[in-house]
């Protein structure tokens, strides 16, 4: 690579932020444009990560290195492998996307709104290539503030309440987690070097120490249970492109932390933690899905849905085996494309009639059938149906989490039916039955979803597919990554104690 | 013997203007107490050979900063100050705190040890004059926060125009 | 000889009347005069220190301390009239806008 | 090769062609359809010969999904097995296809009818055709997927609606333990492949799996754990619920769907893995144990039924579970044989049974039909020539498949004694039903309103000529399998042989005869109560339901299934969630939480704002009580 790749995919859309900034504000088409524009040539800059990945190496690419503040050893490192390049290419992806999905309907501070969106472009991908703790957690606390500003300013009625509540819960998890950077930044002979931690070896109860403190930053992320009341509030108010952005990128960051930090760093914690962690996931799945079926709200039962399908990630992540991890990772893609899309897709429905309410809806199918039709696909995808991309990563991660524990694999394979259940149900609702009533209420004008909106929706659409019918294209990437970090846990012995008793009873 | 009972006279003297000071009901005495309690304050740094200072002490406190508070009391009008109550509703809570600070201090005052003695003895400053003394201390070594404190003044003075200033 | 702490004590006594008289007047215009008073006090011990000490500094000091003290009655005059002005009270237990 | 990966493809090709120009193809979907579907069959009749000629096909195409020792792949098993269903579903998939260009001619959503039947047909075949475990998962989602989208193709009536999600619900059940087996062979034997798991399943004979502090015999609970699987997808108790609700669809997709092809997966999947069963007694058993009361259960349900559809829908349920219950004695060729003459003949009676519909404009109540004989022959005719054959009148094709499961369940020890009894009183019940149909729609007099009557008439040509081709079917499908005892050779079985092998048979000759006339008394004696019933004494079935209210009631309520699976599943869960789960833990647990300590933290700054008086001399007092906090402790470090 002729030019430092990472730092321009990072840099480019906060320097485009302020350049849009910069525009005048009456002067809406070339702000809009200028986002569009940009955020496509970004997507058409990851595209070389893509090709260029070395898919054999399990080490780290693209690898640019600095010296930053050398007072206190720190560094400008970035670097991307098999776990991260995929996430990379989804966060360039989606922002197309949550550009083209606004164009209509953000009409108030244009500006302001594109130039959040690109922001946080930026510091989500510097989140995924950073290589330095100290750089990673600026970047990680930096994605916040757009986000905050996406929830609270373009949101819902409530949208005050659900984007103080996010910042507050994530920000409660970071701060423990910067406590274990900083613990973590002693214990390594002072040095924020990400790649010098994950071959370090660290006394087991400093790991566990660790482990529970970037526990409290990802789980809060991910969310997983107990932690997730957050996720349904923030997805619910935030615009169409917030909930994409917190669907698609945002909340897979938990679960990345998980495989950059809890796993090749705290190894023996991991391992000592797992059965916990797989049992947390286990309850995130089954609780999620059963409280699907309460929801009123289309944005709302989504999000919960969200919290039972990061459970099968967490689950796949911490069942420690190829296909658990391989499938866990799949599965944020996933699970980033097919929410990613139904939020989209909720988005275009809710331009037309200004409704979250499921009950509003009904028979939807013959007023909008091109619509109906692409929301079944992704219906389908979310409930895993075999041929779309849920079922690759679903049954790679049953797969894994039955190998370790069969009672959990049992249990996370109920979470099949209840997210048919409630999918199935949402679908009917919304899309079957008559549409008189969703006529005299919204009356008859609502056209079919336009062309810029098939476009929005057809990448998803296609990775849906190709994902369901030719995973090896994106297995391939993970390898030998997972490879070397599963090496690295398993290498790490075993600790006795306490946790072990508990895990017995567990399995 | 009689320094002391002149210190005592004006101890006793000092005290009781204070507590005149702070307990009168119209400000025009208080101030009048004031300035009676400049006078003897005066009358102990020339005890204590600070004669330039005593001078500046009642040119400066008695002399301008008393009558400025007159001017600013005349301004005012505060008849209804008579009949007002003096003291806030807590002033118990002040004075037991005002009381405890003066324990403390005095009951830690025995414990000071002076420290090493510096050159200007009486004998010198008689010699040079105490005015010359201060000054030549105040023009050298001193110039720089004696510079500052011009530019306090300075300020003080812009500060109380635009203050007072009618809009 | 006076000795040096009854000059520490009487300083000590007029600071805390002076104290005192700011803790419990409600007028503003006799709480600026005890911190007048609080000064004198501090400059009585400066000069007596001075004194016994054999050293000029304490005195260099109490010029500043009357510098500082003109320009705060300066200060805290033009405030009060401005104050008086714009509200017409004196009394500190009536001005309470910063109540939180 | 290629002309094997074709029989998929093409369906699917007609399939994305339909979906994505329905607006341009519009009438015109059968001209993309019809073709595929008949290049599949051709080619699936061109693979028989082929099998025939001994070609075994075992390939993969390509790898699906890879990772670490796991490895599914798309690929093609073209045996014995696989070529019977071939046949079986691109010969019905194509007279559905061409039924339903007369059945669905007015319909708004032609071209999505066919795209969803070519849809299907495709998932089939990819089924029937898989060589590992995960395709024909991926199969037997994808035919469930269509059965939901077919069966709530008439998205705007609730019914529908609702029928289609239930099915795809209640198969998710089955499909759950189904995974679960899935998962298991590969932990256990490291291989999804079909190849693997049979050459190696033998090895974990006796070995046993802990679950939970629990001994499992591990080759059993594989075994009940695919089984799971058949018992969703073929409808059997308990999962049969969603068969006869399943009726809201168009009725080619009965006919395809929930008679012929989807149904009967769940018994392929059973035969194919046939040297997994065979090797655990306790899950033959209950194979058997569901398959036989099942089909007593569905039977007597479908006596008092008085919907033509559900009636037969019944009546699949009930021949589903004669299939699974000759698995389940290891009769698997005779399974399979029975799948294979019911396809046809239950597939002409659902097409019957829309030709009457289609006459009768919807109306599906049997009581309210009579004497149709007269207005529309041809459907009559073949719809008794199915019938006939279903209820196992000699020399139809029930009756062969129908007498070798009985006669293979009488072989099977002393629970096989119970079973080929339950088997034959099946067959009575069956036949009654099926000519309570007959005698109650066909003949006697109408007794619909005038206007019906004068709406009556014979459907096109469209339509009777695939009741036509499939009543040669239903009469002649079980000439192949003509049983050694009538001097036929049984080639069916024969052919089978190398997939699923032979059974063992012990009793004699006589015995088997004496079996044959048992069943043979047993259809006419059915068709003959039903004769009397209801041509003869019509009055006899008011005076016996009135006798035996209670039971009438039950069967008429269809054993409150429904009810119950309502009261202790739907409901629950439903409570679970919009009171438990919202209210209580996410809302007042968890949100308390979360919202309890900033809420403290605010009542405390509440308080805490208070000392904030605005009061000078407030702040002062604390000025001054700090400067006396600090002057003390710097005197008592300074004395000390």
């Amino acid at each position: 690579m002729s030019y430092p790749i990472l730092s321009t995919l990072i840099f480019l859309p906060i320097f485009g932020a302020i350049a849009i900034l910069l525009i005048s504000r009456s002067n809406t088409a070339l702000i809009k444009w200028t986002a569009l524009m940009l955020s496509i040539l970004i997507f058409g800059l990851s595209v070389p990560l893509f090709t260029d990945f070395d898919k054999t190496s399990g080490l780290m690419q693209f690898v640019e290195k600095h010296a930053w503040i050398p007072a206190w050893n720190i560094n400008y490192t970035l670097g991307i492998d098999g776990i991260s390049v995929l996430f990379v290419l989804l966060s360039t992806l989606l922002t197309i996307l949550c550009v083209t999905v606004s164009w209509n309907s953000i009409k108030d501070k244009v500006k302001e709104f594109y130039a959040a969106v690109l922001f946080t472009e930026g510091a989500m991908i510097g989140v995924f290539c950073s290589l330095d703790l100290f750089l990673f957690y600026i970047f990680w606390e930096a994605m916040l503030i757009p986000m905050f500003i996406l929830i609270g300013v373009w949101g819902g009625p409530r949208r005050v309440y659900a984007a103080i509540k996010f910042f507050i819960y994530t920000l409660v998890g970071s701060l423990l987690m910067l406590v274990g950077i900083i613990m973590l930044y002693y214990n390594t002979d002072r040095s924020f070097d990400m790649l010098t931690m994950m071959s370090a070896n660290y006394p087991y109860s400093l790991q566990l120490l660790l482990f529970w403190a970037f526990f409290a930053a990802f789980a809060v992320k991910v969310p997983m249970f107990p932690v997730h009341t957050w996720l349904p509030d923030a997805h619910t108010e935030a615009p169409t492109a917030g909930s994409v952005i917190l669907a698609g990128v945002l909340i897979k960051m938990g679960a990345y932390g998980f495989l950059r930090f809890s796993l090749p760093i705290f190894p023996e914690a991991a391992k000592a933690m797992a059965p916990a962690m797989m049992a947390l996931s286990v309850i995130a799945i089954i609780y999620g899905g059963i409280i699907c079926l309460a929801q009123t709200d289309l944005k709302r039962l989504i999000a919960y849905s969200s919290v039972s399908h990061m459970g099968f990630v967490t689950l796949g992540i911490f069942a420690l085996n190829t296909q658990g991890v391989q499938g866990g990772i799949l599965q944020m893609i996933n699970h980033g494309i097919v929410t990613g899309a139904l939020f989209l897709c909720i988005g275009m429905i809710y331009d037309r009639t200004h409704s979250r309410e499921i009950a509003h809806y009904g028979g939807t199918a013959s007023i909008m059938p091109i619509y109906a039709g692409m929301f079944m696909l992704f219906t389908l995808a979310s409930i895993g149906l075999p041929g779309t991309n849920g079922f690759v990563g679903e049954i790679l991660i049953l797969l894994g989490g039955f190998t370790v524990s069969k009672v959990l694999g049992a249990l996370a394979a109920t979470g099949v039916i209840i997210g048919a259940a409630y999918m199935l149900w949402l679908y009917q609702r919304i899309f079957f039955e008559s549409g008189n009533d969703f006529k005299s209420r919204f009356g008859t004008e609502i056209a079919d979803i336009n062309a810029r909106e098939i476009f929005t929706l057809l990448p998803l659409l296609l990775l849906v597919v190709w994902i369901g019918v030719y995973p090896s294209t994106f297995l391939d990437f993970m390898v030998p990554t997972v490879q070397k970090l599963l090496q690295r846990v398993n290498d790490a012995g075993i600790q006795p104690g306490v946790i072990q008793q508990i895990t017995e009873v567990i399995k | 013997m009689t320094p002391k009972i002149f210190f005592i006279y004006f101890a006793i003297s000092m005290t009781f203007m204070s507590v005149m000071v702070i307990t009168r009901r119209n400000p025009v005495h208080s101030v009048l107490w004031m300035i009676g309690l400049f006078f003897h304050i005066a009358a102990v740094y020339l005890f204590l050979n600070a004669e330039f200072l005593a001078a500046v002490q009642i040119i400066l406190y008695a002399g301008a900063i008393m009558v400025l508070f007159l001017f600013v009391i005349m301004m005012l009008n505060l008849k209804e100050e008579v009949v007002a109550p003096r003291f806030i509703g807590e002033w118990p809570i002040g004075v037991a705190l005002g009381i405890a600070i003066i324990t403390m201090i005095i009951y830690s005052v025995f414990t000071i040890q002076p420290g090493p003695v510096g050159e200007h003895t009486i004998e010198a400053i008689q010699k040079t004059t105490h005015a010359k003394a201060i000054g030549s201390l105040l023009y050298t070594k001193y110039i720089f926060p004696f510079e500052i404190a011009s530019l306090v003044l300075l300020v003080a003075v812009v500060g109380a125009i635009v203050l007072a200033k009618k809009r | 000889m006076v000795p040096l702490s009854w000059y520490i004590c009487l300083s000590a006594v007029i600071f805390g009347i002076g104290g005192i008289g700011f803790l419990v007047r409600r007028n503003v215009l006799i709480m600026l005069m005890s911190v007048e008073l609080m000064l004198n006090s501090v400059n009585i011990s400066l000069i007596a220190f001075s004194h016994y000490l054999q050293d000029l500094k304490g005195q260099v000091l109490v010029f500043f301390v009357i510098t500082v003290a003109a320009a705060e009655a300066a200060i805290g005059l033009a405030i009060l009239v401005a104050l008086a002005r714009n509200k017409s009270v004196l009394h500190t237990d009536e001005i309470t806008e910063m109540k939180g | 090769m290629l002309n094997y990966v074709l029989i998929p493809l093409l369906p699917l090709a007609a399939f994305a062609v339909n979906i994505l120009f329905s607006n341009a193809i519009g009438r015109r979907a059968h001209l993309i359809a019809l073709p595929a579907v008949a290049g599949s069959f051709l080619l699936s009749v061109y693979a028989l010969i082929g099998v025939q000629a001994g070609t075994i096909i075992n390939q993969d195409i390509y790898s699906w999904i890879v990772s670490g020792s796991f490895k599914a792949s798309i690929g093609f098993l073209i045996d014995q097995l696989t070529v019977v269903m071939l046949i079986v579903v691109t010969s019905i998939s194509l007279l559905v296809h061409i039924y339903s260009v007369g059945y669905m001619h007015d319909d708004d959503g032609y071209a999505r009818f066919f795209s969803y039947l070519s849809l299907f047909t495709f998932s089939m075949l990819m089924l029937v055709m898989s060589n590992n475990l995960l395709q024909l998962y991926f199969g037997w989602e994808a035919v469930g997927l269509c059965s939901y989208l077919l069966i709530g193709f008439w998205y705007e009536k609730k019914s529908a609606a609702d029928a289609g999600k239930k099915a795809f619900i209640v198969n998710r059940f089955g499909d759950f333990g189904f995974a679960l087996g899935i998962l298991l062979i590969f932990v256990s034997l490291g291989s999804v492949h079909y190849a693997d798991i049979f050459s190696g399943v033998g090895a974990l004979q006796g070995r046993t799996i802990n679950i939970a502090g629990f001994n499992f015999d591990l080759i059993t609970l594989i075994a009940l754990l695919l089984f799971c699987g058949a018992v969703g997808k073929s409808a059997q108790m308990p999962l049969h619920v969603w068969l006869p609700d399943a009726m809201e669809g168009p009725t080619p997709v009965s006919a395809l769907i929930h008679a012929a092809t989807m149904v009967t997966a769940g018994v392929f999947m059973i035969a194919r893995f046939n040297p997994v069963f065979t090797l655990s007694d306790t899950a033959m058993a209950v194979v058997a144990i569901v398959g036989a009361s099942t089909s007593l259960f569905a039977a007597t349900i479908a006596l008092v039924q008085n919907d033509i559809k559900r009636i037969i829908a019944y009546s699949t349920v009930s021949q589903l579970g004669y299939m699974v219950l000759a698995c389940g004695v290891g009769a698997f060729g005779a399974g399979v044989f029975h799948l294979f003459t019911h396809a046809y003949f239950k597939a002409l009676l659902f097409l019957g049974a829309g030709s009457v519909m289609h006459a009768m404009a919807g109306n599906v109540d049997i009581q309210k039909m009579g004497g149709l004989k007269k207005y529309m022959p041809a459907t009559y005719w073949t719809f008794l020539l199915a019938s006939l054959s279903i209820a196992g009148v000699p020399g139809f094709a029930g009756f062969f498949s129908k007498d070798e499961i009985l006669w293979l369940a009488y072989n099977n020890g002393a629970l096989g004694k119970v079973l080929w009894a339950s088997g034959t009183l099946v067959a009575a019940l069956t036949a009654f039903y099926s000519f309570r149909i007959i005698f109650l729609a066909f003949h006697g007099k109408f007794r619909g309103t005038a206007e019906e009557e004068h709406h009556l008439h014979e459907s096109p040509k469209v339509i009777t000529i695939p009741l036509i081709l499939l009543a040669v079917g239903a009469v002649s499908a079980g000439w192949i399998g003509i049983p050694a005892a009538f001097g036929g050779a049984n080639h069916f079985a024969e052919f089978l042989a190398p997939v699923v092998g032979h059974s063992a048979v012990t009793a004699s000759h006589t015995e088997e005869m004496m079996v044959v006339a048992l069943s043979i008394a047993a259809a006419l004696g059915g068709i003959g109560m039903a004769y009397l019933f209801y041509s003869v004494k019509p009055c006899a079935p008011l005076i016996l339901a009135g006798m035996f209210r209670k039971v009438y009631r039950l069967l008429w309520n269809k054993y409150y299934i429904d009810e119950i699976y309502d009261a202790i599943l739907v409901r629950p869960s439903k409570w679970a969630a919009s009171y438990l789960l919202v209210r209580v833990t996410d809302g007042r647990i968890i949100e308390g939480i979360v919202n309890g300590v900033p809420s403290m933290i605010k009542a405390f700054g509440d308080r805490l704002r208070k000392l904030q008086s605005g009061n000078l001399q407030h702040y002062a007092f604390g000025m001054v009580a700090g400067l006396f906090v600090i002057l003390t402790v710097i005197f008592i470090a300074v004395s000390r």
